[in-house]
């Protein structure tokens, strides 16, 4: 009974990391940029999800969309001013240029909002599970993980059906023959960052309920994402959502077997495995 | 060989190539040597602080010029530098407090250890390209710094190790700083050379047609994983070295003081920010960096937390922007413009 | 100095290419190329590897940038526009090696083809008239484009160009690594467009071929215009050859 | 080109020079006029993760001052704060070099953390200048002998420590389980971090003396953000007391998971930091009730369980704290008071000269007994310079506020 416990609670955490890593991995395979950013671009939606609460007294599930479109804007922006002059360039500026905007949000919260822990109670939430058996599931974990999964089939389907999906994925594939066919290439990078960075956002409302936000809250969980995205095949929004699962679950697996000091060994040593013996991941990255 | 095709082919790596002669070592080795005397003697007068800035710009200085190596020379982003530098503290701090062996006998054995790391890394990881190498060494500097936090009896855990007050130039321990300044200095020294050596040798050329296209450098013979597993043997050692003369200096390790991600990613920041694959871009960003960041913090730290990694993350910005060769790229560049310009007129 | 469309267009050539210079590094891929295609007009350009026919087409989507020199559409400098704007105004070009968004289907591919404003009104029918056009690809409309043979695809990259509703069509290199008798079908669908009013510009190897559809051709050799001429003039010119083999000058270079 | 391999030297050259040229002119102007302020150098981590208790510390220390400067200060002298911050142990060198030897700093007051302790306060016994530790813990700290280093604070090596927890264990909480200790399963759980490991490893080593049943130990990483395995591998070993060594966040994490994962053992025994921060009551609110925190200060206490000679009073010090801080102490807050009251009172003002050697000798000469400060404990330092006399208090969240629960005679609840 315990090992399902730990199970279902792999899988619901695994489902917070899929919705930051599909952010990841769709920024990546569409622009081929890996977003070091992204991190603080969940904690930034922490503390609008936060901010939102403590002046107009929104609940975080009400601010969702709020947050989102606000972090889409965020993400939209930082492509116009910054990143849109690098995708040219060479993977190492563009990481290095990601990373400086990770600092700069990280700094920018620390001035706002100080170094503390700051949590959110929602009443009806907090400290609720739904026991079943001898098994017992957090309500915010759940609607984080039921968010996960809506987010990354919303986007599956974006890609999928729709023109701008398509393009999305065009550019991808070849940004030349793209531009070729008339596809406005930036405005798609635009968009995909735009997207990237909500996704991002709506991590963050779905986080706040579980965890505190601090300034350098999304560093920890930003590795995780690469993990789950080498995993899940560089690209890949389908393989993200796998990965993430997989991800939680061997985490709290190793977790209990091994104890909490060995899990984040044994998720990074698995890392390097699966970047040795299958860089593609499990999934190959052709979602995106 | 090799070199001579290289040389003609029309790659970005051409003017480069072309444009440089045979580094002045001897000249490299005499200002150095003036420099560091001057640098000494100014920390032995000027207030503690202006000491302490004068010791971890060198120590910064090395670590990044030891990182340009493999990052800059060859190309490869590696994202785990910490793991070098945090072993070689380790390495000889640990045989410092429980054997009683000399820092100075830990300095060499830590430069072994951190070149062993460096080719026992380099073997499963440079085959991968890319983003991939750069997130592969970020994971692996990740699982040292557990390593080092999970096994206590050896490391202390988070507690860390502290090292005993013994002065001494056999505990390479001081109270003052000047001979912090010579030691760091010096070895900054030897890694500028060792660097200036590379890149005016045949190695050099190929670590550079590696970097520029690993597919058209092997098609030209260079054993391209070969070049880079010397180079990240190289920059390994040279970083592991810094480490032990770091920890002789602050006298106290902890898992994410030298082995932390943030170290990593300031290795790469002051590299970049200067220009990496540069003989003196990675120092030129350490002397701009360290001392900003260390001015701000003392001036604002208290009164505006967080001001001064902001100014660090907006000079990265700025530089990646506008000066996408570093800032020693863009004086030299600058430079080539005025001397075509008064040719011109 | 304010001339009406209508006086530009019977002034000017469709599309006018004067001393255009392109450089890679310190490589000059052109020298000066100067030429044009007027409106309906199928041209060939025909040279060796690496006498910068590629950098040329290349050069008139605004995949590369221009030294110095100018490139007119229809009296506007394309230097002055975003490389995708293209498409909106009717230059359309049909990438060396396909391109093919590869594991999209051929539908959607076709779908993108027709990306811009004007063009995606006229979407579906535009795909109805592909099939027509091209029925090898309507059986497999919902086959991953990268799945298809070479010829397939080749009939792909050209219908994915014509949904954008080209009145200049580029093409480059169609026929490369295909089995002659697909060269032969590629070539009547060429002309075939060509008759329908699409001036056509064509980079190829297979020489004759080119020529003997173009109206007229310029031979390139080393970046610059060698020759210029009716097809049949350049086929009976025995200079021809020489341009062609200017391979060993090329790479003396 | 080749001349451009001078330019790195010549810019660190310059480099040097204008260093040369910056301390020329810092260094000169220092008056010793009877009426000139005395300059106290705090070093704090502010930024980064260490920022949220470091704070809570320099607002004791600014309560201190406050009231000591409003009280006539040193024969007149008002005490000034130069505040530094150093958020790695990397700046805590720096920091502590700089400010020992700045000739207006008399002695130097910090720094919460083990990690920051450590370092800054090795350079400065390098330098000479007094370092008046208020927060950390660590057994480290005092272990090295260090020649300026006085503690105020308890070491978790002391005796008193582990007795007290010992004594606490035996005579409250195993009776309020109607057992003895020994028929008890303990379980151990706590963050890898510089803290958590020796806290942990003093209650090993106590668990080990008494014979404690310990039948589960487990660690994580403090950034951790699920901790549902180590809370299972709890479960799974049934335990009746948990002693536990989170900090700020984990601790919410720990409370809240727990709560949600129905992990309750009969008592939960918290050791300070994250349990006593602002932080942990405003996440947790009446989630906390019950719980059991050991921390270096108590709180909530009555002005007459102290010494009548006591002045300012703990009520005095609560309401000062509340109208500069706008809400009550927390311990790191009142230890941070008692250590700067202790300095100002009994040291600085008591001393025969403000030098490191005048300094030095009266604070070895501080005697304050139980009671005779704000945290109830006094003050005398042993050769080390550990605050002998320092006590371990048992308090226990009641309506979600902290209740000084033992030492018995403290106890103003329950």
């Amino acid at each position: 009974m315990t090992t399902i416990q730990i199970l279902v609670s792999g899988v619901l955490i695994g489902g917070v990391y899929a919705l930051l890593a599909v952010g990841i991995t769709l920024v990546l395979g569409v622009m081929k940029i890996v977003n070091f950013a992204q991190g603080e671009l969940l904690m930034v939606g922490m503390y609008l999800t936060l901010l939102l609460h403590t002046v107009l007294g929104l609940h975080p599930y009400v601010a969702f969309p709020i947050v989102v479109v606000a972090l889409f804007g965020l993400g939209a922006g930082i492509h116009f001013g910054l990143l849109r002059w690098v995708v040219d360039r060479g993977h190492t500026q563009q990481i290095v240029l990601t990373l400086g905007i990770g600092i700069v949000l990280q700094s920018a919260a620390l001035m706002i909002f100080g170094g503390s822990f700051q949590s959110l109670q929602i009443e009806p939430f907090r400290g609720g599970s739904i026991v079943i058996g001898s098994i017992s599931i957090g309500t915010t974990r759940l609607a984080a993980f039921v968010v996960a999964g809506i987010a990354t089939i919303a986007l599956l389907f974006l890609l999928d059906r729709t023109l701008t999906g398509k393009a999305m994925r065009a550019t991808a594939m070849d940004r030349d023959a793209a531009t070729l066919m008339g596809i406005p290439v930036q405005r798609v990078y635009l968009i995909t960052m735009g997207i990237g960075s909500a996704l991002a956002g709506a991590a963050g409302v779905m986080l706040m309920p579980i965890y505190p936000v601090y300034p350098t809250v999304g560093v920890n969980i930003l590795l995780i994402g690469f993990v789950v995205v080498v995993l899940g095949g560089l690209g890949s929004v389908a393989g993200a959502f796998l990965g993430g699962i997989i991800i939680g679950v061997v985490e709290a697996l190793a977790g209990f077997w091994l104890g909490a000091a060995m899990s984040q060994i044994v998720v990074f040593a698995l890392f390097i495995v699966i970047l040795l013996v299958r860089p593609q991941g499990i999934l190959k990255g052709d979602t995106v | 060989m090799s070199q001579q095709i290289v040389n003609r082919s029309s790659g970005p790596i051409d003017p480069m190539v072309r444009s440089r002669p045979l580094p002045k070592h001897s000249l490299l080795i005499g200002f150095g040597v003036v420099a560091i005397a001057l640098l000494a003697f100014v920390s032995s007068s000027a207030p503690v602080f202006y000491g302490h800035m004068i010791v971890m710009t060198l120590i910064y200085a090395a670590l990044a010029t030891s990182w340009n190596i493999i990052g800059g020379f060859a190309g490869q982003l590696s994202l785990g530098h910490a793991a070098f530098f945090g072993l070689g503290a380790y390495t000889s701090s640990i045989l410092f407090v429980d054997f009683g062996i000399s820092p100075w006998i830990g300095l060499l054995i830590a430069l072994l250890g951190g070149a062993t790391l460096g080719l026992l890394i380099g073997i499963p990881t440079f085959r991968l390209r890319g983003p991939y190498f750069a997130l592969a060494t970020l994971a692996l500097g990740i699982i040292l710094l557990n390593v080092a936090v999970h096994f206590r009896e050896l490391t202390g855990g988070h507690v860390g190790i502290s090292l005993p007050p013994t002065e001494g130039w056999g505990t390479m321990t001081f109270l003052n700083r000047w001979q912090y300044v010579v030691i760091a200095g010096g070895y900054l020294l030897v890694c500028l050379l060792i660097s200036g050596i590379i890149l005016s040798n045949r190695f050099g050329y190929q670590l550079a047609a590696v970097r520029e296209d690993e597919e058209a450098a092997r098609a030209l013979g260079v054993n391209a994983t070969r070049v880079k597993l010397l180079a990240g043997t190289l920059s390994g050692g040279l970083a592991a070295g810094i480490g032990t003369i770091y920890a002789q200096y602050i006298l106290f390790l902890t898992p994410d003081s030298v082995l932390g991600t943030a170290v990593s990613i300031e290795i790469i920041v002051l590299a970049i920010v200067g220009g990496s694959g540069k003989l003196y871009g990675p120092l030129l960003g350490a002397v701009l960096l360290i001392p900003a960041g260390q001015l701000v913090l003392r001036e604002f730290g208290g009164a505006l937390p967080g001001l001064h990694t902001l100014v660090y993350g907006v000079i990265v910005i700025i530089v990646i922007l506008l000066f996408p060769r570093g800032i020693w790229g863009m004086l030299t560049d600058t430079a080539a413009l005025i001397n075509r310009r008064r040719k011109h007129s | 100095m304010r001339l009406s469309k209508h006086i530009w267009e019977t002034i000017l050539p469709f599309l006018e290419i004067h001393d255009v210079r392109v450089n890679y590094g310190e490589v000059e891929a052109l020298r000066g190329a100067t030429l044009s295609v007027n409106e309906g007009e199928t041209v060939a350009i025909v040279g060796a590897n690496g006498a910068g026919k590629t950098t040329l087409i290349n050069s008139i989507s605004g995949l590369n940038r221009l030294s110095s020199g100018s490139i007119m559409f229809e009296g506007q400098p394309l230097g002055d526009l975003k490389p995708h704007r293209l498409p909106e105004l009717g230059i359309v070009q049909v990438p060396e090696g396909r391109r093919l968004f590869a594991r999209l289907s051929v539908d959607d591919n076709l779908q993108l083809g027709a990306y811009h404003k004007r063009a995606r009104r006229d979407s579906v029918k535009g795909r109805e008239e592909i099939y027509r056009l091209l029925p090898v690809l309507q059986d497999r409309k919902d086959q991953l484009a990268g799945t298809l043979s070479g010829g397939q695809q080749q009939m792909l990259a050209i219908g994915r160009a014509l949904m954008a509703q080209p009145r200049l069509l580029l093409l480059d290199e169609p026929s490369l690594g295909l089995a002659p008798i697909v060269v032969t079908e590629l070539f009547s669908i060429i002309a075939r467009i060509a008759s329908e009013g699409t001036a056509v510009l064509l980079v190829e190897q297979n020489v004759s071929r080119a020529l003997a559809l173009s109206n007229r051709a310029y031979a390139l050799q080393q970046g610059t215009v060698i020759m210029e001429g009716t097809g049949q003039e350049l086929l009976n010119d025995p200079g021809l050859p020489a341009a062609m083999l200017g391979i060993a000058a090329a790479a003396k270079e | 080109m080749s001349k451009s391999h001078f330019k790195p030297v010549l810019a660190l050259a310059l480099m040097g020079t204008l260093a040369l040229t910056a301390c020329a002119s810092t260094a000169g102007d220092s008056t010793s006029e009877a009426e000139a302020p005395i300059t106290i150098g705090v070093l704090l981590p502010l930024t980064g993760p260490l920022s949220t208790l470091g704070k809570e510390m320099q607002n004791g220390y600014e309560v201190a001052r406050t009231l000591f400067n409003e009280a006539g200060g040193v024969d007149g002298r008002q005490i000034e704060f130069q505040v530094s911050d150093a958020p790695t142990p990397e700046d805590a060198v720096s920091v502590a070099g700089t400010l020992s030897t700045d000739p207006d700093v008399t002695a130097i007051m910090g720094s919460y953390s083990s990690s920051i302790a450590i370092p800054a306060s090795a350079v400065a016994s390098r330098n000479q200048m007094p370092y008046w530790e208020t927060g950390s813990v660590a057994a480290a700290t005092t272990d090295r002998g260090l020649s300026h280093l006085y503690r105020t604070v308890i070491s978790a090596a002391m005796p008193a420590y582990s007795n007290a927890t010992q004594e606490f264990i035996s005579k409250v909480a195993a009776p309020a389980l109607e057992s003895s200790p020994d028929e008890l399963r303990f379980g151990l759980v706590f963050e890898d971090g510089a803290y958590g490991t020796s806290a942990s490893d003093q209650f090993k080593a106590l668990a080990g003396t008494e014979g404690y049943n310990l039948v589960a130990t487990e660690s994580y990483a403090a950034n951790t953000n699920d901790l549902t395995s180590v809370i299972e591998r709890l479960k799974a070993a049934k335990i009746d007391v948990l002693y536990s060594v989170p900090n700020i966040n984990d601790a919410i994490l720990l409370t809240q998971q727990s709560a949600a994962l129905g992990f309750k053992p009969a008592y939960t025994l918290g050791n300070g930091t994250g349990y006593t921060s602002v932080d942990f009551i405003a996440a947790v609110g009446d989630t906390a009730d019950g719980l059991v925190v050991a921390d270096a200060a108590p709180l909530n206490i009555s002005d007459s369980l102290l010494s009548a000679d006591l002045s300012p009073t703990y009520s005095e010090f609560i309401t000062a704290y509340e109208e500069q801080i706008g809400r009550k102490p927390l311990t790191h807050a009142t230890l941070g008071y008692v250590g700067a009251t202790v300095l100002f009172q009994e040291v600085l003002s008591k001393a025969e000269t403000l030098d490191a050697d005048g300094i030095v000798a009266a604070a070895e000469a501080v005697d304050l007994g139980p009671g005779e400060t704000v945290a109830s404990f006094g003050v005398k330092f042993d050769e080390t310079g550990q605050n002998e006399r320092a006590g371990w208090f048992f308090m226990q969240y009641q309506e979600g506020e902290l209740v000084t629960i033992y030492p018995t005679a403290l106890a103003s609840g329950q």
